[in-house]
């Protein structure tokens, strides 16, 4: 049998990944995947807590799908607004966009 | 009623001419003299209607023409204004009008009408002589409307002075006169003699006129009303005024309002100690010194104290001690008399020996007034008008005519020197016949000329009521007046000429020769009106009207002084005597004055008027300019006045920098600059962080979410 | 007509206010216009003001104010917007009137800032007109400040550009800056006790009214504020009396006056002489001696002492000049003394006919004042503008270049120094007849001011037409222009006729004086 | 080890790896592959924990829609794509400290919890989860209203996305 530790443990590992890519990488859509890897990070979480914790109801579930609601809603728009910024500025270098700097 | 309409309108032709001259026709002279010169003559054909008409009624004094209206509303009174004629004003009226028409034509000559505009001629000084075919002929005076324009405007103030019935007006025609004198003086006002010698002139009239002004004021207070009627002819009010006492002590009001208005009379007519103007004042063309300062403003002196004159003497009656009024005027008439008479001896200038004389004659009749001689005096303040004006005039023709000779020989000599003249009988003999008149008339030769009837009604008049210093002070005069006069011709007409230019003297054109022979007829003739009756020979043939006439003038017609025999003899003999003493000292005079040697320092002294000139100028004219400049403006106003305000303003200003400087600055604007300037520090650190860096912001949050943890982390680990 | 005729004395007041915001709004650049319309603007008051002056009942038997027009202003104060006119004020109201015109016409040559100079000047004549209409204390000092204002910019910003004024240890200031600081500081300082005593008596009457005041306040017996009536009525007096004391000005309280006179542009010298300075002596007519009859009586010899030496150290000073324009400013103390002298002695003798006769005189001769100091900065501008110097000595023998001006100057001089027959003698005459039995010794004294005034005029002259000519002037100058003209001749036709006939204008004077005094 | 446990260490080997890779590799075309990797790793992680449904909408949504879509767009913005680049930006090395520390923070927690050694329940066979989730999603009693929020929220990101990423016309 698998303990819930080994869950989280996979997903706190996935997180640090998800934001190391959001912190560390230039590329906004790369970002973007980072923020997608968190998220299913803390799906997993969700989903292991659900399984082990609360299998009666089903809230667990319901709030994964709507993480997954949110993950593509934040996926489209973000991605719109990658393509926007690189329609003006020609690129897509998040430490290139800085001007709302002091 | 019809005589008072015509009274009003006596004044009004001249002051019209002066608008009429000055607005329009300032360029045309002949429609200016025109102007001039017609209403001169219509104010001297109402003045002889008018005067007609006055000696027709009887007992004009009691029922004068009299007339007023309405001019100030003050208070519920209402002060009026009028004119009156009684029989003082209608023989004014009469001389004046006479000699104002004269003067007015002469000036047509005197100032070369007709003749071409000089080359170098310029507005502000005498004419230089124009170029006619090479030769040198006089050439018209640049201002020649001008001229006329401002002795229209001073016809006007005499005629006002002389119709008015009351003080005020009285005084406004005075005044008049005097800008006009000034004016008239200043007339080359080129010439900074002429400058200096107009501003001394008002100046000097002006002290007597605050006086007076004051006089006016104080009777005007003390009665209610300035009319001359009301005021003289009520026995009752004048012996209130001589009864009540003065704010100064030991004088009655009459006494001080007298004596204050004496004061205006001294200034007016030139007596001294406010002499010193009138000599000056000859600078201004001669038609003026004839006019003003000899005919009209400064007897206008005189005629204002004969019309105060039973103010002047309230309290008084004939016979009894002079009050202080009159003796104050006996006292200054007399050595007037005597002082000027002394000064016209040395004076070479032929203007000057004759202003001097009409300061001594002057002198004459404020002394007979002083005695109460009132008749002698307006009988010589007639007689004077007359031949004084004829002298002047005659005087303006011999100037003239010089200047012609000097035109003609291009010599460069002072004209009006009398050293520079001599023989011009030939030359020039209208005008020598008609100044011998004058000047005849002036010493008092006896019997036939103006002169003597006069100033023999003084002396006697003098002699008769005992005032016996007075009585001598006016002899040694008359035995003066007669010596310089004699002097003045002799060194004029007589003789052989002294230089090229008496040699080449003219006669003087027409429109000045006319008025010198009408004046002349009046030098001799006006001295028949007032032959007392009771004279040996004579009296009787006329009779003694003036004295009548004017004598009408006051409430109570003065008596006749008797006759008696020692005054007419001293005055026949001074008279005499000075002619030909004068003749036999002077008939062979040459450049310098025979006189002084003999006289030596003395002759020094009168030539320079005892020093009164330097004298007033150290006294009074230099203090008063220090007074002016340096207390009163430098330092009163500039530096206490001024230096208290700045001193408080300077205050001001450092109790407002102390609070600037150790309040405001360190407490108040440093708290807030520091909070400021700590916001502003704060600031410029923190904005390191907004680097626009998402992912920079992000690290941030990630690391505070880590602090979070790592808190909670250590908390759960313990 | 009925309209106007109903509020007349609001069309006067507001009327030039109005005037002055319409020629704002007119297009800076074109010049002549504004300056057209700035004249036929200020012609609108004087047109009221005849209306007003041929609508008047000037008959002895009607006394009081009339047009009178009340309207609730500060309710909770009992202070309200009260106008109204007697023959003291309708005679000022129209010497205001006539000379803002005048001194408009007067300000043509200006070229800088044209629009707001008109503006201003309209503006002024409104706070001058304000003070003169007004029957509430509070409105009255609402509009003494007012004119403060406009006069202030006049001179500080076009008045003479060269001059400076040494303050003290080496410290200078421009002179116009110097001039128009202290007018506006002086009279400010004065006015802080005026305002505080019209504050007192607001609060202790409840009510601000003059006609109210005049009947409650001089009876008013017992104590306030712990002091007796008598105490504080005298603080009172003084607070007035020094705040209108710098206005007239009275000697020692004079010296803001030549500064700011010689600084000031021509047309502000104008106004300033010509109504400014009768502002102080309206204030002692209108408000000091009925409100404080007993304390005038008491203080009127300080007062007339003090006149006397404005009489005297005035025509000294102004004899002691180089300067022609300082030497007219100077004789305005000297003219104005004269007035003070009048009201000095009329309020030591209410009631007697002395004073009446003072009084008559003293408002004559601020009425007269007004014409001929105006007349005289005006020749004083003239000669300025041509010259551009006011040197004394620089001039010498300018009357053959200038006949005509030369006539002019020496018509107003002669005005200017009370020659009879010209309007300044009446005046004269009457405030030393009135004066006389009452104070006799500052009387006598005073004439030696009068003796000065012939001095320092003659002074004037002499130096600027006669004497030998200055060459430098020849062919620079050119004699005085027809516009110019225009501005003097009103000017010189009042004087004659005051000279000669003032029995209109007195009339109207005497009315109010026996309404108010007799 | 059960086989259970050694399919999950497999699986999680092998969704760490590629989550890695991803994070790692500069070509963003391989990066977003590895993404596709990772995710059907995630979906297999949730038939371990019987959640079904959610391991088919996981493959649906994240690699048929999202996966997808990144790709897209990094071919949309990558003219260059073979052209080699710095892929991380300066502050690298914090980042890689920092979520090295919250990862092993969050596990070090994790580890601390009581609750961490839990052994998954019996979910007993009778019951359709899939029914369950349905049934609590729609039910007024359930999450309706989240429900209806999240549509309205995916509407609102539809229109959003249209509007943000339409080709500017000029003036606009």
């Amino acid at each position: 049998m698998i303990p819930l530790s080994w869950y989280l443990y996979l997903s706190a590992g996935l997180f640090g990944l998800g934001l190391y890519a959001v912190l560390a990488r230039k590329n906004a859509i790369a970002i973007l995947m980072g923020v997608e890897l968190m998220l299913n990070a803390v799906n997993i979480n969700i989903v292991a807590f659900w399984r082990y914790l609360t299998p009666q109801n089903m809230s667990g579930q319901a709030f994964a799908v709507m993480v997954f609601a949110v993950a593509a809603a934040e996926v489209a728009v973000g991605l719109a607004l990658v393509i926007s910024v690189y329609r003006r500025r020609k690129t897509v270098d998040a430490s290139e966009i800085n001007l709302m700097k002091w | 009623m019809t005589t008072e309409i015509l009274i009003w309108l006596i004044p009004l032709p001249p002051l019209l001419a002066f608008f009429l001259i000055l607005l329009f026709t300032r360029r045309n002279h002949a429609l200016s003299h025109t102007l001039g010169v017609g209403a001169a003559f219509l104010s001297w054909l109402l003045g002889m209607i008018v005067f007609l008409a006055a000696i027709g009624v009887e007992h004009l004094g009691e029922q004068p023409f009299t007339s007023s209206v309405g001019w100030l509303p003050l208070g519920s009174d209402v002060f009026s204004v009028g004119v009156l004629i009684d029989p003082l004003s209608a023989v004014t009226l009469f001389f004046v009008a006479w000699t104002v028409l004269m003067i007015f034509i002469y000036s047509i000559g005197y100032h070369n009408f007709g003749q071409p505009k000089g080359e170098h001629d310029v507005p502000g000084l005498p004419p230089h002589g124009a170029n006619q075919h090479g030769h040198g002929v006089p050439s018209v005076e640049p201002m020649y409307a001008r001229f006329f324009a401002f002795i229209a405007l001073f016809a006007f103030g005499m005629f006002t002075l002389v119709v008015s019935d009351n003080l005020l007006t009285l005084f406004v025609g005075w005044e008049i006169m005097g800008l006009c004198s000034y004016l008239l003086i200043g007339f080359w006002y080129a010439k900074p003699s002429a400058r200096a010698a107009a501003i001394k002139a008002f100046i000097t009239t002006r002290v007597g006129d605050v006086f007076m002004l004051l006089g006016i004021v104080a009777l005007y207070a003390a009665t209610g009303t300035l009319n001359f009627r009301q005021i003289l002819y009520s026995p009752e009010l004048l012996q209130q005024l001589a009864s009540t006492p003065s704010v100064i002590a030991g004088l009655s009001a009459a006494g001080l309002i007298g004596l204050l208005l004496f004061i205006g009379a001294v200034g007016k007519s030139a007596q001294w100690p406010l002499h010193v103007w009138l000599p000056d004042a000859m600078e201004g063309p001669t038609p003026v010194s004839a006019m003003i300062h000899a005919a009209t403003m400064v007897s206008a002196g005189v005629y204002m104290v004969l019309r105060m004159f039973p103010l002047l003497s309230a309290g008084w009656e004939h016979g009894a001690p002079l009050n202080t009024t009159m003796t104050v005027m006996a006292f200054i008439g007399a050595f007037t008399a005597l002082f000027a008479a002394t000064i016209a001896l040395t004076q070479k200038d032929i203007k000057r020996v004759l202003a001097y004389s009409t300061i001594s004659q002057l002198g004459y009749m404020i002394a007979a007034l002083g005695i109460g001689a009132y008749v002698a005096a307006a009988f010589h303040l007639v007689t004077h008008a007359f031949f004084k004006a004829l002298l002047f005039l005659g005087s303006g023709s011999v100037i003239h005519g010089m200047e012609h000779g000097v035109l003609h020989t291009g010599e460069h000599i002072d004209p009006q020197d009398m050293f520079n003249m001599g023989g011009l009988r030939n030359r020039m003999p209208i005008t020598f016949w008609t100044f011998l008149i004058g000047g005849l008339s002036l010493s008092g030769f006896p019997l036939i000329t103006a002169g003597f009837w006069s100033k023999d009604e003084i002396l006697a008049d003098a002699f008769g009521n005992g005032h016996l210093l007075v009585f001598i002070t006016l002899a040694v005069a008359a035995l003066l007046t007669a010596f310089y006069t004699m002097r003045q011709i002799t060194l004029t007409f007589l003789g052989a000429p002294r230089t090229q230019a008496a040699e080449h003297a003219s006669e003087s054109v027409r429109t000045m020769t006319a008025p010198l022979l009408v004046l002349a007829v009046f030098a001799i003739g006006a001295g028949w009106v007032g032959i007392p009756e009771h004279f040996p020979g004579l009296g009787g043939l006329l009779p003694g009207w003036f004295h009548e006439f004017v004598g009408g003038t006051l409430v109570a017609n003065p008596e006749a002084v008797a006759f008696s025999i020692e005054p007419l003899l001293v005055s026949v003999g001074v008279a005499l005597g000075g002619l030909t003493l004068g003749w036999l000292v002077y008939r062979k005079a040459a450049e310098a004055d025979p006189l002084r040697k003999p006289l030596g320092a003395i002759y020094g002294l009168l030539e320079n008027k005892y020093y009164f000139d330097e004298l007033y100028d150290s006294l009074f004219v230099q203090p008063a300019k220090r007074l002016a400049e340096g207390f009163s403006y430098m330092f009163l106003d500039r530096q206490v006045i001024d230096g208290a305000l700045h001193r408080v303003a300077q205050a001001g200003l450092s109790l407002g920098s102390i609070f600037r400087n150790y309040f405001d600055a360190p407490v108040v604007n440093g708290f807030g600059d520091l909070t400021g300037s700590l916001t502003q520090s704060f600031g410029r650190l923190l904005r390191k962080v907004q680097t626009g860096q998402v992912q920079q912001y992000l690290l941030f949050v990630a690391l505070l979410a880590f602090g979070g943890l790592f808190y909670y982390l250590l908390s759960v680990l313990q | 007509m009925q309209l106007i005729t109903d509020n007349i004395l609001a069309l006067i007041l507001f009327s030039p206010l109005l005037g002055g915001l319409i020629v704002m709004l007119l297009p800076s650049e074109n010049k002549d216009l504004v300056r057209r319309a700035a004249l036929a603007l200020s012609l609108i008051p004087f047109i009221l003001t005849l209306v007003a002056w041929f609508g008047f009942n000037a008959s002895p038997e009607v006394d009081g104010f009339r047009f009178q027009q009340q309207v609730a202003w500060y309710p909770a104060i009992n202070s309200s917007f009260h106008l109204g006119v007697d023959g003291l004020s309708l005679s000022m109201v129209l010497l205001t009137t006539l000379l803002a015109p005048a001194a408009i016409l007067a300000s043509f040559s200006v070229e800088e800032k044209i629009r707001s100079y008109m503006a201003l000047f309209l503006a002024l004549e409104t706070g001058m007109l304000g003070v003169f209409l007004s029957l509430d204390l509070l409105l009255f000092f609402a509009f003494w400040e007012l004119g403060l204002v406009p006069m202030y910019f006049l001179i500080d910003q076009w008045g003479s550009k060269t001059g400076e004024r040494e303050l003290w240890s080496g410290m200078k200031v421009s002179a116009r800056r110097y001039a128009s600081f202290k007018f506006m500081v002086y009279t400010m300082a004065g006015s802080l006790g005026l305002l505080l005593a019209i504050q007192m008596l607001g609060v202790v009457s409840g009510t601000f009214d003059m006609l109210a005041l005049f009947q409650s306040w001089p009876g008013l017996t017992g104590s306030l504020f712990g002091l007796s009536v008598e105490t504080v009525k005298a603080v009172a007096f003084w607070a007035f009396a020094i705040a209108f004391a710098i206005k007239v000005p009275v000697w020692p309280f004079h010296t803001w006056l030549p500064d700011a006179h010689t600084e000031a542009p021509t047309a502000g010298s104008m106004i300033l002489a010509g109504v400014l300075l009768k502002l102080g002596a309206y204030g002692f007519l209108r408000l000091v001696l009925p409100l404080y009859p007993a304390e005038a009586e008491q203080y009127a010899p300080v007062l007339a002492l003090l006149a006397t030496a404005a009489i005297i150290f005035g025509a000294l000073s102004a004899y002691g000049q180089t300067d022609f324009k300082r030497l007219v400013a100077y004789s305005s103390v000297n003219h104005m003394g004269f007035v003070v002298l009048g009201i000095a002695a009329a309020a030591f003798a209410t009631g007697t006919e002395s004073a009446t006769i003072a009084l008559n005189g003293a408002v004559l001769q601020m009425f007269n004042h007004g014409i001929s100091s105006a007349a005289m900065f005006f020749l004083v501008g003239v000669i300025y503008e041509r010259t551009h110097t006011r040197d004394l000595g620089a001039w010498g023998g300018l009357f053959p270049l200038v006949p005509v001006f030369g006539g002019l100057l020496i018509f107003s001089s002669m005005s200017s120094l009370g020659l009879p027959g010209l309007n300044g003698f009446v005046s004269e005459f009457l405030v030393v007849r009135g004066a006389w039995p009452i104070f006799t010794l500052f009387t006598a004294l005073s004439m030696i001011g009068l003796f000065f005034t012939g001095a320092y005029i003659l002074k004037g002259i002499a130096s600027t037409l006669h004497g030998p000519l200055n060459e430098k002037w020849k062919g620079h100058l050119t004699d005085i222009s027809r516009r110019e003209v225009l501005v003097l001749v009103p000017l010189l036709v009042l004087m004659l006729w005051l000279g000669l006939w003032p029995a209109w204008l007195l009339s109207v004077i005497n009315q109010a004086v026996v309404g108010l005094f007799g | 080890m059960t086989a259970e446990q050694g399919v999950f260490l497999f699986i999680s080997f092998v969704i760490l790896f590629s989550a890695y890779a991803m994070v790692t590799r500069s070509n963003l075309v391989h990066a977003a592959l590895f993404l596709v990797v990772t995710l059907f790793g995630v979906a297999v992680v949730f038939v371990l924990l019987d959640a079904g449904f959610l391991a088919v909408v996981q493959v649906l949504v994240y690699i048929g829609a999202i996966a997808i879509l990144m790709i897209f767009a990094v071919m949309l913005t990558q003219d260059n794509a073979a052209k080699e680049q710095e892929s991380l930006n300066t502050n690298y090395g914090w980042a890689l400290l920092l979520s090295a520390l919250f990862a092993f923070a969050l596990i070090v927690m994790l580890g601390q919890w009581q609750d961490a050694g839990a052994i998954a329940p019996a979910l007993g066979a009778e019951r359709d989860t899939v029914v369950e989730l349905g049934a609590a999603l729609v039910s007024p009693a359930g999450y309706v209203i989240p429900f209806e929020v999240a549509s309205v929220l995916l509407l609102a990101a539809l229109i959003g996305a249209l509007v943000v990423a339409r080709p500017q016309k000029k003036g606009m």
